[in-house]
């Protein structure tokens, strides 16, 4: 698998177009200037001059794949992004640099957990969240060639889990389904766990949790809970029959994320369930309404209860 | 595609020369008619479109390459509204000159059009909506920018307010314009000496405004915003060259809010209006060098 | 009722700690410059600056109101109120002026119909929404006597409906509760219109739009249908007692706001029938996902179905 | 409450004086080799850090009216780092001064402090987070004018980046600031000449800086941020009155990125650094005038 980099610059190269942009966050695309000269432009730290400036360019046919820390990026120009780029329906790729749990140490002004929450509400606004490098760079492509601006969660993580479904824009990846004859269920009260009528858990999360998530799962199949592992690395548009369905068969989704309870994944299956009138238990992992503690990526993990054997308790706690 | 160094004006597809400067002063007059006209049923922000009717109708006239034929150009000159709601001028510019037909402005506010109090796409001629101020120097920059990469001769041309200056994104735009060295890029500030509610200089003082520019990498001139020679003068020659190579011109145009309507001339109150029907003929009698309009309506303070 | 600026000057009068601040948006409350002099503070059309600014004044021990057009406030300054006031959990009140419909023909770099879901979405912030002049001037004191951060949604409108509940942070305002014993539906399959096991329909509303939804239940009852109105002015905290009796007695609610659908009191309601459990049909009444269309204000709430009679019809084909 | 025109320094409880100016050298020495120790086990901004430990060291010795005793007295001197990531410097200064114990700096990046990569309330000393470049200066108008209201006598001292100047809501405070006449305010850039990973006048170029200043309505001096004895002649008597009375004063402080470490002096890849535990003693080695430290670990672009 290409790295970031490398995805970004075949495409470039291939389309000229393609504008790489950033105010000052290069650190993934350090070798792109290099290569694409004029085609790659620093503003400095300037993000909403960025944003209109990547919206004039797209007016003129371009394509540009802007990049900047992400809370920086979506929050301060946020009305730039929404009014530029949002009204106009102009294919500017957003490309958000360390979000979530992935700013660590640098404190409350860097944590992006409510990037979903705000490019998710933007009308046109697609918002992908890869769950590892490969699927960053798998994903590339497509959102390059898709007309519309869209939002990405970056994350170039090694591997979380291996990859059976190929990334496509409104497509999940299912990556467990619940078997159909587990072990007897150890713990919760109603028949495997699930809610009325269904059996199991489904855990559903996207980005660099998805390996946490994963690790989450195999511990709770050991102890015999029939578990369904989704990653919805498309967030907008969303996989609604992927989600359905393991809401059908669960009747118990649980949304795992590095993100503000309000805005992301929970309040998407939210939606999704009352709008299709869907009985089903629907819980959160989740930030809840507070930022985290900053401090390196393992001990914030530790910290906040999202390692996989900690997701697992919380998962158990659930049921 | 338009050749590059096409000839300028857009006064109609019959012709691609500039206007002559002797017919500047009734096509203003005209559009001054048309905004007074777009204050009533619902209303517009008058004040600063009056302002810069002069400065839009000399850029269509005599400076833009730009017409009806060309409007999709990519060879095209450009200009954005930034400061967006003295869009009646432009709309009134345009009907004029035929881009749209000037029935068009009846559907001022109306459901059925795009003629609405911020300029928007919809609307021939119009590049980019705009509203919020602030925003498009920034775009510009994007526009100005992606020519320069084509090896393009055209111009992008924005007009800018003087309180508008206040927005940190206008200087944040400067600073990066100016590093990328884009002198295809003109910026024109509507001197008006108002933002919506009081003078510049008693809310937020913001003289030297040259030298500001000049500290930001940028040339700057001043020049009179009502008087078509200056203009010829000064802006004119920024449709084929910048003022100091390497670096986006500033022009800073002196005008007078409410310009042409002495009844509403540098009053805030009379910013945005929305005048009966009465009201209306006595302001474009005003305009025609009539007595004074006798306004009985009250003033607004509507931000 | 004073209107809204004699109940700021009262209040500013009897709490030196306020300070009231405007970002070139006086219209409301024009006549406080002569009686507040420095503690009135316009600092020009700088939306960022005064909420940094804003914060500052509150570490000093300040209680800034501070005013601006509501999609300038909350979009152009959304870092700034995130991560200045809300990081530090400051007493600051954001004024959004013409949110919603309310910004008629200006078009949509003016229309703020995500303001609830931004500003909700914000740590330690609340959100209310005032129906009318009464219920905004009723509302001030309690707000600016808090101190948490806040915004409200500023509508200034004449009366929407007699108000039998005084404002309280946090609480609803219910304004109608079907009937035992209704006439007998004309519509719909199911007994009363309800959803499964409940009757009738509860319409859940906020802001200007009231006066509207008020209409619309006339109708509705004239028809024969049990509706349940119920004034949401405090969308953050929300008066979740209120929401799931309706909930249980109807079994529908339906939810009508000038707002894109995502993030606000659409999302609110599913994201409480979520946690809660609670089987209950939800739908949406709303801007969906798209700038509304510019033009005078009755001209777009006749083009956009949101007058009393359009309403009701949209709630009729509902059911 | 502090009596107006109390005497500044806080070189802990016992003393109300400025130190003397012989005692900070060795004090800035034994704050960069905190500094240095902060650069491994996670890192820190390192270059950033150095570049302004001089200018932190100076004004809590001989500006700012501030001591362990008078943290919450309203009437105190403020001191805003805006370009927060410099905080590795105020922690180490605030652990020297008796602020917080020096074992605390053990904890950096540890779950149970508040020892993190920006400022935070958690520590005490810091008046305001932030790590959002662009923010402070708004945050210090507001500080400032409450103190005007109150009649204080107090000053507000905020720390920007040169890079930092890129942000449109610099420039926008700096009006406000002029527009409110808030002469007790003064901001000090940090000249580094870098931004995060170029010099800043190889991507945005921001000179003539105090020319910028100047038309946004301030008054602005330049000084060697590492001279002890010229910040004594221009920053501190900023502590006393403005420059200009009736406006803002800037303070151009021309520095080095990671200065007192010669390895890392003026490298956009040692701004933020991870070391090894051999290579921090290398460095601690050349901040006592010591050999090169020999780095082996790989430079770092960390945003
Ligand atoms: C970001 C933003 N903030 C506030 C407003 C509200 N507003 C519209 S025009 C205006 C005053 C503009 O003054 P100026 O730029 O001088 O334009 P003029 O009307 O004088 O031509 C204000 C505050 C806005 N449209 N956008
Ligand atoms: C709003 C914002 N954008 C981007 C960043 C990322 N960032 C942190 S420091 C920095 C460079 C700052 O350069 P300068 O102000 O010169 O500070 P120095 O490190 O040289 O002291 C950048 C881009 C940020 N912290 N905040
Ligand atoms: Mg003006
Ligand atoms: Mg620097």
């Amino acid at each position: 698998m290409p790295t970031y980099e490398e995805a970004l610059q075949a495409i470039a190269l291939a389309r000229p177009d393609v504008i790489v942009m950033t105010a000052e966050n290069r650190a993934a695309i350090r070798g792109l200037p290099a290569v694409l000269g004029e085609r790659f432009v620093d503003v400095g730290i300037c993000e909403q001059t960025m944003i209109g400036a990547a919206a004039g360019l797209a007016l003129r046919g371009r394509t540009p794949v802007v990049h900047a820390l992400a809370s920086f990026l979506v929050m301060r120009a946020f009305e730039f992004i929404r009014t530029d780029v949002g009204i106009a329906n102009l294919p500017v790729k957003l490309i958000g640099y360390v979000p979530g749990f992935l700013s660590d140490a640098n404190g409350p002004t860097h944590q992006a957990i409510e990037d979903v929450a705000l490019m998710r509400g933007i009308p046109n606004m697609q918002v992908f969240c890869p769950a590892d490098a490969a699927e960053l760079a798998a994903a590339l492509p497509l959102l390059i060639d898709s007309r519309a601006p869209c939002y990405v969660r970056f994350n170039a993580m090694p591997p979380a889990v291996a990859h059976p479904t190929p990334f496509a824009i409104g497509k999940a990846e299912v990556l467990s389904r619940a078997p159909n004859a587990p072990h007897a269920p150890e713990i919760g009260s109603d028949a495997g766990a699930g809610g009325p009528g269904g059996r199991g858990v489904a855990l559903l999360t996207y980005g660099f949790l998805l390996r946490e998530v994963d690790r989450a799962r195999a511990l709770l199949e050991a102890r015999g809970i029939p578990v369904e592992l989704i990653n919805l690395r498309s967030l907008k548009p969303l996989d609604e029959a992927a989600v359905l369905e393991a809401a059908a068969r669960t009747r118990r989704l649980v949304a795992v994320e590095d993100h503000f309870q309000t805005g992301g994944l929970y309040s998407i299956l939210a939606e999704l369930l009352a709008h299709h009138a869907v009985a089903c238990r629907l819980h959160s992992i989740s930030l809840g309404e507070r930022w985290f503690k900053p401090a390196l990526l393992p001990d914030v993990l530790e910290h906040e209860g999202f390692t996989g054997p900690r997701i697992a308790e919380r998962v158990l706690a659930l049921l | 595609m338009m050749p590059p160094g096409a000839p300028r004006g857009a006064p109609g597809s019959d012709s691609d020369l500039s206007m002559d400067l002797s017919l500047l002063p009734p096509l203003a007059l005209r559009v001054r008619e048309h905004v007074v006209r777009m204050a009533t049923d619902g209303g517009c922000f008058i004040g600063a479109s009056l302002s810069c009717a002069d400065l839009i109708v000399h850029l269509y006239t005599r400076v833009l390459r730009l017409s009806r034929e060309t409007l999709a150009d990519p060879g095209r000159d450009y200009l954005l509204l930034s400061k967006g709601h003295d869009v009646p001028a432009l709309y009134a510019t345009l009907a004029e000159l035929g881009f749209m037909p000037r029935e068009r402005l009846a559907n001022h506010l109306k459901l059925h059009d795009s003629i609405y109090w911020h300029p928007n796409r919809g609307v021939p001629g119009v590049e980019f909506h705009s509203g919020s101020l602030g925003h498009l120097l920034a775009v510009a920059t994007g526009i100005a920018y992606d020519i320069r990469l084509r090896g393009g001769a055209n111009k992008v041309f924005v007009i800018l307010g003087d309180g508008e200056l206040d927005e940190g994104s206008v200087w944040e735009a400067c600073l990066v314009a100016s590093a990328l060295r884009l002198d295809n890029l003109v910026a024109i500030v509507d001197r008006n000496e108002f933002q919506a509610n009081l003078r510049t200089e008693e809310l937020v003082p913001l003289e030297p405004i040259p030298a500001k520019f000049l500290a930001f990498g940028w040339s700057c001139a001043t020049v009179d915003g009502h008087d078509f020679a200056a203009l010829d003068a000064v802006v004119r020659p920024l449709g084929d060259a910048p003022a100091v190579p390497g670096k986006p011109s500033a022009v800073v145009a002196r005008t007078v809010r409410g310009k042409g309507v002495p009844s509403i001339e540098a009053r805030a109150d009379r910013w945005f209006a929305n005048f009966t029907a009465a009201e209306i003929e006595g302001l474009l009698g005003e305009l025609h060098g009539g007595a004074a309009a006798g306004l009985t309506s009250e003033g607004l303070v509507v931000r």
